[in-house]
């Protein structure tokens, strides 16, 4: 599904990735961890061509992202949600708008738009605030406007970054529920993420970045090697 | 279909989200088309009036005294065979005396005691449009002064020559100034669009992550660019007309220039219409360009 | 210090606070705590006029905030710093310039400015990053960035929204003692999080806040009263 | 004094920043006044123009015949005595006959056998700036009318009348052209300056948030403003003075109006500054426009 070779990308001189090399398979759940400043948000920027690699090979749905030609990259994009840690919406239009987007752009027709933005809403408790402004509402409301984006085209891969930042604890737990149910139906799932509670949750496999490199790659959290985790 | 309907609803939401750059750039297109039509009105309006001037050059072909009658129609023969001639008109030496003593009452008396006939018959000759250079008159001159009753041949070749310059010198200054305007308008309406644009930047970078293609994200731009165009076009001509009809109003209430007020005359139809539709062109290409400049870099 | 009478704030026709009366005195630690979209953010922002009360009186410092010409509401927000949820970074300047800039706002001597930002950029570990642009940090470090920039001028109030929602638990625990330092100096404080961690180990005054209400003002949290709080 | 220093580096930093918008606003700013200042380079030109021909009106002042040489000086002593009048010269009846010869060397035969002096001696009145008006004329000619020794007087009224008008016509034109142009300058310019400033309405909320106060956050801002108009006047100044040269460069190519090319001109100096000092301005006053509506509102 997505595979890494030695993948280094540098900001300026500073590499934020140093020579990363991993391999994530279809209907795997991964959690990304590590410090401020490891290069979380890089590596999931690069998976879906936000960022290109200075070094190294990347492939997503065997495709070579960094070779892509530019026409093709929106299709890439169709098939994966992303959650961005700043949310990238767009200010002046609705909540609803905001979620109908990505439906609209593959042309869906009028009455599954309003179907599933409706479900994508009310799966993340907005469905009430559908038709306010999204520079308007709060930012744990416009985190979750965000993940309703990510989910309401059915995604073959949901990219999540930080995706409880400005949640409490009981909406974090509603929003695991929801990674799960859609990890459940098949979805490849990575989260990025410093929130203990949903590190304990998901119990997915762990990749912890440090500095840009890989510290370590294990199976589903448990007590033992928690100890100098997130 | 969906996306169509987007796109229309997306164009006008656009339009009125960003209401005040719009009008900004409409009301700046306006007035620099309008910038660019008061010096084309002012070049058409010359080159009309150079026009009808020319109309009225004439040559003067003086007839030796007492020529017969075969001979004046021989003469008059020759010169409607002349390709260069529109029309030619007859006037005969009482004729002359008479418009002599009308032009200069004053010196009336410098005719007393010269006889009957002190000035010859003449044809006036007005010459077609287009052969109104100076050399084609010299040789129509040099051909008519062969024919047998034919005394001098007399014209204005000043009044020509100038004439003849004004237009070209008209034709520079229309090349010269009008090139300066013309990329002045085009970088300026140009400029405007980009920067109404520079501040959706965000925008189109959130649309191009979620996966929109290039048209996509265009097409609405585009067609704001291209109503941008079309009402700065359609808002610089009502200017221009306006602006027309005040001096127009001015000239005639002066009461200055009553034969003037006949002859100048606002753009035709056609002429109007190509500024909107100029209006239209740079307004649509402009945002396409602009649009275009944004989506090129890969991200 | 900071008196909120009755005071009422609608956006379009939705209450963001109902009736909200409440009394900080100086030198105290609040936590404002509530789900998403209880108004937190809200009344944050109504403190330091960023925002206007619709209904009642909110006293700063003995000033009327509503009643405040407009141009000495910038000398008041010189005695506050304040860390937005949404950060309010300049995107184009440095990190150091960031922090500098309310500083050199007040006129501060070039070589104090210096220090007091290499202070308070050591204070959230960020002195490394001090040449980057802000755009280009990562967004816990953009997170220190505001923090910095709201301590660097020893405010005598200190607001903060959510300043934790992008660091892991070693840094938000330093973040944690940073806000007890501030505050141990006499500084007010006002935190609004979701994070239990730092609601517990914070131990200052809790409000919690809800649909707009105040559900309970209470004093420092304990095992007894937390089991429905954050 | 770090203030300052600040302001002096966040002015030079914003323009780097925004070098784009403010290149943009540069050219336009530049194009626009050009656009304004090949309007009044030609109004200049042409009421020069103007003005020499008018220094070329002439009253001819004829003499009785046989007028004796103390009557002669007795009317040189009157006319010398008009306001209206600037130079005076006369024409005996002998050199009158040469002129005419000269002039209409065809029709010299009218001449012959009208004795030694068929035409009457005269004065050339060469009239003073700002007394060409045909009322004045009018007025001028009845006293020297009533002159012993002054036969008749001539003067070519059409020819004061159409400079007259064509001055007047000028002036209302230029007026009507010249403030549809000056309308447009402004608001493109200003227009301009707006919309590259409406991109940092987030910088702006930012440092208001912060505590700046109102001129803190608008200093930079005005001065780079001020800087756009004054590099854009400066550059529209080059421009005009570039088209200045090419039209005269084909002018001169072209041989014609040889005479004429004396007469054109670029502006004199205090005009090419005014036309940076109205960039200038412009550009200060238009930024501080925007950047006050945007401080305006609170938050
Ligand atoms: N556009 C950029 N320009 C310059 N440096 C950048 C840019 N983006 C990221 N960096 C740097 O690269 C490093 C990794 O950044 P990244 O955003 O991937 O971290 P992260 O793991 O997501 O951190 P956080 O948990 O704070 O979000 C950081 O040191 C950051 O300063
Ligand atoms: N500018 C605005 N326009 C319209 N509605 C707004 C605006 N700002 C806030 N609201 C609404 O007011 C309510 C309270 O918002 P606020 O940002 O104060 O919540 P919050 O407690 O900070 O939530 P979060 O924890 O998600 O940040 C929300 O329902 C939000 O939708
Ligand atoms: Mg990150
Ligand atoms: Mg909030």
């Amino acid at each position: 599904m997505i595979q890494f070779f030695q993948v280094t990308k540098y900001f300026d001189r500073y590499a934020a990735l140093r020579d990363v090399t991993l391999r994530v398979d279809k209907g795997e759940c991964v959690l990304l961890t590590g410090p401020s400043g490891a290069g979380k948000t890089t590596l999931l920027k690069l998976i879906f061509g936000a960022e290109v690699p200075d070094e190294g090979q990347i492939l997503v749905q065997n495709r070579n992202i960094a070779r892509l030609r530019a026409s093709d990259v929106p299709y890439l994009r169709r098939t994966m949600g992303f959650v961005l840690q700043d949310f990238k919406l767009l200010p002046q239009k609705t909540v609803f708008e905001n979620v109908a987007l990505p439906l609209i752009i593959q042309g869906t027709a009028g009455l599954e738009v309003r179907r599933k933005v409706s479900e994508a809403l009310k799966a993340v408790g907005l469905d009430h605030k559908r038709g306010s402004q999204a520079a308007g509402v709060s930012a744990g409301e416009q985190q979750r406007v965000c993940i309703a984006r990510a989910i309401v085209n059915s995604p073959i891969i949901l990219l999540a970054d930080e995706p409880t930042g400005n949640l409490d604890t009981n909406l974090t737990m509603e929003i695991i529920e929801l990674f799960k149910a859609i990890h459940a139906r098949g979805t490849t799932v990575m989260l990025a993420t410093h929130n203990r509670q949903v590190v304990e949750e998901m119990k997915g496999r762990i990749i912890r970045l440090h500095s840009g490199r890989v510290l370590s790659d294990q199976g589903v959290y448990s007590e033992t090697n928690s100890l100098s985790c997130p | 279909m969906r996306r169509i309907l987007y796109l229309v609803r997306e164009t006008i939401a656009n339009i009125w989200a960003n209401r005040m750059s719009v009008a900004i750039g409409v009301v700046t297109t306006a007035f620099t088309i309008a910038c660019f039509g008061v010096f084309f009105l002012l070049y058409w309006n010359l080159k009309n009036l150079a026009g009808s001037l020319q109309d009225e050059i004439q040559v003067m072909v003086y007839l030796e005294p007492d020529t017969s009658k075969v001979m004046v129609s021989g003469v008059r023969r020759h010169l409607e065979g002349e390709h260069a001639v529109a029309s030619v008109a007859f006037i005969s030496e009482q004729e002359a005396v008479k418009d002599f003593h009308q032009q200069f009452p004053e010196e009336s008396s410098l005719l007393d005691g010269m006889g009957d006939t002190p000035l010859p018959a003449s044809f006036v000759v007005t010459l077609a449009p287009g052969f109104q250079s100076s050399e084609l008159v010299e040789g129509l001159a040099e051909r008519v002064r062969g024919v047998p009753g034919v005394e001098f041949v007399r014209y204005s070749r000043d009044w020509i020559d100038t004439l003849g310059l004004f237009v070209s010198y008209l034709e520079i200054g229309a090349l010269v100034i009008g090139l300066i305007l013309a990329v002045a308008t085009v970088t300026i309406i140009a400029n405007t669009i980009r920067l109404s644009f520079y501040a959706r930047k965000k925008e189109i970078e959130i649309l191009r992550l979620i996966g929109a293609t290039g048209s996509f994200i265009a097409v609405p731009y585009v067609v704001e660019g291209a109503f941008l165009g079309v009402v700065g076009g359609g808002l610089s001509l009502a200017l221009l007309k306006g602006g027309f009809e005040v001096f127009r109003f001015e000239l005639d209430a002066s009461g200055w220039f009553q034969g003037l007020d006949s002859v100048i005359a606002f753009f035709p139809l056609q002429i109007s219409i190509l500024l909107v539709v100029t209006g239209f062109l740079l307004g649509s290409a402009s945002s396409l360009l602009s649009v275009y400049s944004l989506l090129r870099s890969r991200a």
